[in-house]
C-alpha cells in the first residue's frame, strides 16, 4: 500500500495539464465549463489538436497511434482532460469502433480506417439500439442479406447520438435469423451515412437538444469487406466494444470539475445579506458530495492501480452506476442553487443571469440518460448481483 | 375533516378538464409559450377569478375551486400562466389591472425573481423611491407574451407592490430603472398571502403532474417488453413504481389540505412551506424515477412524461425550493413541542 | 372539503385526552416515554383500566363493548393514546382474535371467549408463523388431525410476540393437506398455552430483549369447540384479521409523540456552547421529518374521512409502508442525537446520562422489524403495484 | 498509489484471522464484555503495538498494519478495546502504562466521552488545575473489565492529557473529582493524532462487519426459499443486494486511503473526517438492508447479523456521527476549489 504519484507519474500529470489548459482553444473550454452544446466544428477542433499531439488514441495498440500508458496514467490523462473542460475525443472512434477495427478488423480494414478514425476525418456514430430492443440489445430486428458480394440492409436504428454529423456508422445486423440462439446471428457492418437508402430523423429530448436520431435503412447496400471481423461474431464485438473502457467507465475528472464549480457559483448566489454558500445546509450538501465523490474516485484508483492486464477487479462493475447516480446528484444541485434564475432556459447578451444557471434545468433533464444509456443502471446491477455475487437470478 | 370534493367542485373539475383537452397543444421543452386560446378558455370558465370575491370582480368560490383547475393544468401537461395571474391578481388589490387579469384580456404575472439571487419573497435589491423604481426582475415569466407585471420593491416604509401596465422587456429581464409603475395597495402581508395561494396553484399543478407520470409509467410497465416479457414482471420495476405511488398519495394529502388550510387561514405560511417540501420530494422522485422507468423513450421530447418531469423541476425552483423552506421551517421548530393538524 | 373537527369531535378528543393524560398511570406512561421494556403487569394495569372506562374494544360490535365510532373518532382515540405515552390495549385479543370471534364464532365461542378477552383475563397471543414459511404465510406445515372430538396437533410457531405471558394462543393449523390450494387446507384453533404437548422457546433479539419466542405442539389435544368458524376456512379468518385495522395501521400519534421527544432530546444534548437543536442542520432534520409525517398523518385522516364504510380509499395501501420507514426514521435520528451517550445500554441509577439516551440503540434496532413483521415492506409494495396499480407481476 | 497488501500484510492478516477464530466467543446483545483469552492472543501477535515505534516498545508498523487488524475483528464480528487501546496508547507519549498497554498486561482505555453532549474531541466540562480533575466521562468503554484510563481536560494552558491507573467506575459512569491522576506529556494535538487512529480502526472494522453483513446476506439469498423459489429469483432483493456491494467497495477504498493517509501524514484530520462521512453512510445502508433482507431472522441474537448492524451503529457514533463530521468539513469547504486525491 503506497498513497500518491511517483515521479514520472507527477511529471506525466504536469505535462497533461499543461497540454490541456493550453493547447485546446478556451472558447470551447468555455462553452463546456457553461454546459452549452457545442457545434461539430468545436468537437473537431478539439479533437484534432489532441491528434496532432498523438494524444487522442493512446490506449490504442502503439502502430496505430497508442501510447502504452499504465492504467493509472490513462486515469491521470483523462482526469486533466476533464478538469481542464476539454471535450473527450469523439468516443465512437476512439472508444468503440476503433478499438474493435484495430482488434477483430482486417490488415486492409485496419489501414482503410484507422488513420481516419483516429484523426476524426471519418466522424462515426453507433448504430446498435433499435425501437423495439433497450436493453434486450440482442432481440434486434436490422437484417443484411448477402447478394452477391454486397450486403442488402434493411431496418431501422434509435438512440444514434450524434449520428446528424456522422459519415459512417457502425452498426450491428441480424445476418443469420435462423441461429440457435439470437446472439449468434448478428454480425457488424461498417456503412456510410450517404449510401443511398440510409435517412437520419432526428429526435429531440426533453432539453429541447438534438443529440439523438433514427437511422433507417432501407435496401441500403453494403460492400461484403465493410464486414468487421467475421460473420456472425457481431455480438462479441459489440461486447468487447462497449466493455473496452475500464479507467474511463465513471466520468470522475468531469464529476469533479462540476462541483468545484458548484462551490463558485453558491458563492456568486446572493441570498440574505450573503450567499448561499453561507448557508450551513448548503455547505454540508457540498461536503457530502465531496465525500460521494472521493469514495468514487478511490474506487477508480484503486481498479486502475490494481489491475495488471489481466482480469479487472470486481469493485470495477461499481463504477458506471456509482458514477451516473454522481452525476446526477451534482446537477441537481447545481439547478438547486441556480434556483429562479433557472427558470428561464433562454442564454441572451443582455441577460443578468449567468449562462451555467440558464443551462442548469436542461442540463439536469440531460443527463438522466446517464443511468439510462450505455447499459441502464438496473442491468449494472444485474451485472452486480448475478456476476460478482453470484445471486443467480 | 373532509377530503372530498363537493359536487359544485367535481363538475368544476370536469369542465376544467374538458376545455383543457379541447385547446391542449403538444408540450415543447424550454420556455412555455403563452397559449390565448387555452387562456380565452379558461377565462370563460370563471377559472381566473376563482378564489376572489364577486364583489371584486371575481368568482367568489376560494382556493380549493383554484386548485382544482390548477391540478388538470398538470394532469395535462399544458403549461400556462394560471398560477402566475392567480398570484399577480391576488397582488393587485382594487387596482385597475385586476379585472383585466381576472376577465382575462390581459396577462398579467408578478415580476418577483431577482437575477442571481435565491429566492426571497421580499425585494432585496428592487427599491422604490416614491413610483420610481431601481433593481432588476429576471427571469419574469411569460416575458414574450408582453405581460402586465406587478412586482415589489423595498420601500421607506416596507415592502410596496407596484403594476406596471406595459413593461419593455429584454429576453425575460425587466430593467425596472425609468420604467411607468403604479402602487398599489398593500404591503408585505398581501405579498406573502398572495405567494401562499400562488404555491399552492403549483403544487396542485405539480399533483396533477405526479399523477399523470405515474399513470404513464404504469400503463409503459403494463404494455413494454423487454427480454420477452412485460416490464410489469420485473420487481424491480414494479416495487419502485409502488413507492412512486406512495410519494404520489403523500402529496396529494398535503395538497388538499393546504387549500382547505388557505381557505380559513390564507396567512399560513407554515403550511405553506411545509406543503412545499412534501410536494418537492415526491416530486422529485416520482419526476426521476418516471423516466428512469422509461428508459430511452422518457427522454425524448415526443413523449410526455419527461415534460412532466421538467414541469416538477421548475416547480421545484419556484417560490422556494425543498431546501429554502425547510430552513425556514427550521428556524421554528423550538417554538412548539408536537404537531396538531386537526385543530 | 372541510379542515377540522366539528365540535363534538373536539369534544371526543377533549374527553380522550383527560382520560389517557389522567387515568393511565404515571410510571408507566414514563416507561413508555423513555422506550423502557414493560412488564406483564404494566400491561395489564393499563389495559383494565381502559376496560373499566369502556375504551379497550370500542372497535369491536356493540353488544361486545363496541362503541360505534367513526373512523375519525377512532383516530382520535388512537391519536390521543399514543400521545400520551400510553400502551395500547394488547393487539392479539383487541385487534387481532377478538373481532375473528365476533364476526366468525358461533354464539357459544363468543360467550366464552369475548368477555375475558376484552378485559384481558385471557392473554393471546398469536401461532402464524413457521421457520419456514415468512412471508407466504400459506406455506405453513403445522398439522392438525381430528381424533375423535378432538384435534391432534403438531409442529413448531415461531415469532409469537409476547408469548410468554399468554394464556391462549390462537394459531393456524393444517387440517387438509389434500386440499387443492394451500390456502383450502388451513384452520384456526384455539389452544391454552398450558395443554400437555406446549413449549416455549424464548427467542433473544439484537436489543437484549426477549419479546418474541418460538411455540412447539407435540401431540397437543385440542377439543373441537375450539375450533375457529368452520374447518379449512382459517385462511379467511386470518386474511380477515390481518386487515382488520383501517385506521391504527401507521402509528401516527407515537411518531408524533417520538418526534416531539426528539426535539426536547436535541435541547437536552449540549454540543459546543449551545445544544443540538441550535444546530441548522439537525433543525433542518426536525422539520423534514415533521413535513414528513405531517404527510402521513394527513393520509391517515383522509382515508378516515374518506372511508364509508365501504371499500377503504387505496391510499390507505400506503399507511403501513410509510409508517414503519417513518418509526424508523426517527428513531435513528433519535439514536444520532443519543451520539456517544447511546454507546452504554444498561440503565444505571448513577448515571449522569437519561434513559433515554441508554435506550436510543436497543429502541433503533428493536424497530428494525417494523418492516419485516405484520407483512414487510416489500410484501406491502407488491400489495400497491398489484393490487392498486394493476401491475401483475 | 497502490492499493494493494504486501506480502507481510497478507501473512498479518491470515494469523490475526487465524488467532481471532481461533477464541472468538458468540456475540451478545449490549455493552461488549472484554475475553482476557482473545486479549492475549492479539498481544502475542504483536497486534497491540503495531502502529508505534520500536524504540517505544511498539512493533515500528503503521497504521495499515493495524487497520489489517481491525479489519478482521470486524469481519470476525468481535468485539474488543482494540481501537481504544491504540487510542490511549497513542496518547500516553513515555508514560509508563504505554508498556502495559501495548503488553496487553493491563486494558487501557480513553474516556473522552462527556455524558449528554455531543462528541467533541477536546474536553468542555471536564477541567484539571493541576493534577486534579473536574467533571464526568461517561460512558467509559469497558469500564467493566477495571480499565486503566486517558483522559484529557481543559487546562489553563489548553488541553492536558492525564493517566488513571486504578479509577473506581459506577456503571460506566467515572467522576473524576478526587481521582489520582497523573499527566501525560503531550496536547491537543497528540489528542487529535490519536483520535485519528482511532477513527481509522473503528472504520476498518466497520468495514469488515459490512463484508460479512454483505456475505451472509449473499449466502441467504442464495439458500432460503420463499413461495417455493429461492429468494434470489426476487430481482426487488437482489438489486439491492448490488446497491450494498457498492456501498461497501466504496467504504473500502476511503478506509485503505485513509490508512496509507495516516501513515504519512497523522494528524489530516480532514480526510478522517471524510472518512468516517463514506463509512458511515455504508455503513448504515448495509446494516439495514442486511436486517431487511434476511427478515425476521436477521432480529435475532443467535444470528449474526444484527450484531453487525448493531456494531456498526456503535461505531457510527463513537467520535462524531456522519452529520457531525459533515458539518465539520462543511465548514472548510470554500477553503478550496476541486479536490486532489493523488498528490
Amino acid at each position: 500500500m503506497q498513497r500518491g504519484l511517483s515521479p514520472e507519474d507527477e511529471q506525466f500529470r504536469s505535462e497533461m495539464r499543461e497540454f490541456f489548459t493550453t493547447a485546446i482553444p478556451q472558447d470551447i473550454r468555455d462553452k463546456v465549463a457553461a454546459g452549452t452544446e457545442l457545434s461539430k466544428e468545436d468537437f473537431e477542433r478539439s479533437h484534432r489538436i489532441m491528434h496532432e499531439a498523438g494524444l487522442a488514441v493512446p490506449h490504442w495498440p502503439a502502430e496505430w497511434g497508442g501510447k502504452n500508458w499504465s492504467d493509472l496514467q490513462r486515469y491521470i490523462y483523462l482526469d486533466e482532460m476533464q478538469l481542464a473542460n476539454v471535450p473527450a475525443p469523439l468516443a465512437f472512434n476512439a472508444n468503440m469502433i476503433g478499438p474493435v477495427i484495430a482488434t477483430f478488423g482486417s490488415q486492409t480494414m485496419k489501414e482503410r480506417f484507422l488513420p481516419p478514425t483516429a484523426s476524426l476525418d471519418i466522424w462515426w456514430c453507433q448504430g446498435f439500439s433499435e425501437p423495439e430492443s433497450g436493453s434486450d440489445l440482442a432481440s434486434l430486428r436490422t437484417t443484411a442479406v448477402l447478394d452477391g458480394d454486397e450486403y442488402v440492409v434493411n431496418g431501422q436504428k434509435t438512440w444514434t447520438t450524434l449520428g446528424q454529423h456522422a459519415d459512417w456508422i457502425f452498426a450491428l445486423v441480424r445476418t443469420n435469423p435462423a441461429a440457435e440462439r439470437q446472439q449468434q446471428g448478428i454480425s457488424m457492418l461498417l456503412i456510410p451515412m450517404d449510401a443511398p437508402g440510409v435517412t437520419l430523423r432526428p429526435i429531440q429530448l426533453i432539453d429541447g437538444g438534438h443529440e439523438v436520431n433514427e437511422v433507417f435503412f432501407d435496401n441500403v447496400r453494403v460492400p461484403a469487406d465493410q464486414l468487421v471481423g467475421e460473420e456472425n461474431r457481431g455480438w462479441d464485438y459489440a461486447k468487447f466494444l462497449l466493455g473496452n473502457e475500464r479507467v474511463g467507465v465513471a466520468p470522475t475528472g468531469w464529476i469533479k470539475r462540476k462541483l468545484a464549480a458548484a462551490k463558485e457559483y453558491a458563492a456568486a448566489v446572493a441570498s440574505g445579506d450573503g450567499h448561499l454558500i453561507d448557508d450551513p445546509v448548503i455547505a454540508a450538501r457540498i461536503a457530502e458530495l465531496e465525500c460521494d465523490l472521493i469514495a468514487l474516485e478511490l474506487t477508480v484508483l484503486r481498479v486502475a492501480a490494481n489491475s495488471h492486464g489481466g482480469k479487472p477487479d470486481p469493485a470495477s462493475s461499481i463504477l458506471k452506476l456509482r458514477g451516473s447516480e454522481l452525476q446526477q446528484d451534482v446537477l441537481e444541485f447545481i439547478a438547486d442553487i441556480a434556483g429562479p434564475s433557472s427558470l428561464s432556459w433562454d442564454l441572451e447578451a443582455e441577460s443578468a443571469i449567468a449562462d451555467w444557471a440558464h443551462n442548469a434545468t436542461p442540463v439536469y433533464l440531460n443527463f438522466r440518460k446517464a443511468s439510462i444509456y450505455g447499459g441502464s443502471n438496473e442491468v449494472q446491477r444485474q451485472v452486480i448481483s448475478t456476476g460478482i455475487l453470484g445471486l443467480k437470478g | 375533516m373532509n377530503f372530498e370534493f363537493t359536487e359544485d367542485q367535481i363538475a368544476l373539475r370536469d369542465a376544467a378538464r374538458e376545455a383543457i383537452s379541447r385547446h391542449r397543444t403538444e408540450p415543447v421543452p424550454g420556455t412555455a409559450p403563452h397559449d390565448g386560446e387555452l387562456w380565452k378558455a379558461l377565462a370563460e370558465l370563471g377559472g381566473l377569478g376563482l378564489p376572489f370575491p364577486e364583489e371584486a370582480g371575481g368568482m367568489g368560490a376560494g382556493p380549493v375551486e383554484a386548485m382544482v383547475v390548477a391540478l388538470e393544468l398538470g394532469r395535462a401537461g399544458v403549461r400556462t400562466a394560471y398560477s402566475e395571474t392567480l398570484t399577480a391578481a391576488a397582488m393587485l388589490g382594487d387596482d385597475e389591472l385586476f379585472g383585466a387579469a381576472v376577465e382575462g384580456s390581459r396577462v398579467v404575472v408578478p415580476a418577483l425573481f431577482e437575477p442571481m439571487r435565491a429566492w426571497s419573497p421580499t425585494p432585496v435589491d428592487v427599491r422604490a423611491d416614491g413610483d420610481a423604481l431601481t433593481g432588476v426582475r429576471e427571469p419574469v415569466p411569460y416575458a414574450a407574451a408582453a405581460p402586465a407585471v406587478v412586482t415589489t420593491a423595498a420601500t421607506a416604509d416596507g415592502v410596496g407592490i407596484f403594476a406596471i401596465d406595459n413593461p419593455t422587456f429584454t429576453g425575460a429581464r425587466l430593467d425596472l430603472a425609468g420604467v411607468s409603475a403604479r402602487r398599489v395597495d398593500g404591503d408585505e402581508v398581501l405579498v406573502q398571502r398572495a405567494i401562499n395561494l400562488g404555491t399552492l396553484l403549483l403544487s396542485a399543478e405539480a399533483l396533477g403532474a405526479m399523477e399523470s407520470a405515474l399513470h404513464l409509467t404504469v400503463e409503459y410497465l403494463k404494455s413494454r417488453k423487454q427480454f420477452g416479457v412485460p416490464l410489469m414482471k420485473f420487481q424491480t420495476l414494479t416495487q419502485r413504481a409502488a413507492d412512486m405511488y406512495t410519494s404520489l398519495e403523500l402529496a396529494r394529502s398535503a395538497v388538499y389540505y393546504l387549500a382547505m388550510t388557505l381557505a380559513i387561514r390564507p396567512d399560513d405560511a407554515i403550511g405553506v412551506s411545509r406543503t412545499k417540501v412534501i410536494v418537492g420530494k415526491s416530486g422529485r422522485h416520482i419526476g426521476q424515477e418516471a423516466i428512469q422507468l422509461h428508459g430511452g423513450i422518457g427522454m425524448t421530447a415526443e413523449y410526455a412524461v419527461g415534460h412532466h418531469t421538467a414541469r416538477l423541476t421548475e416547480i421545484e425552483h419556484t417560490y422556494g425550493d425543498t431546501r429554502y423552506h425547510l430552513s425556514r421551517l427550521a428556524r421554528g421548530v423550538s417554538e412548539y413541542g408536537g404537531l396538531d393538524l386537526v385543530s
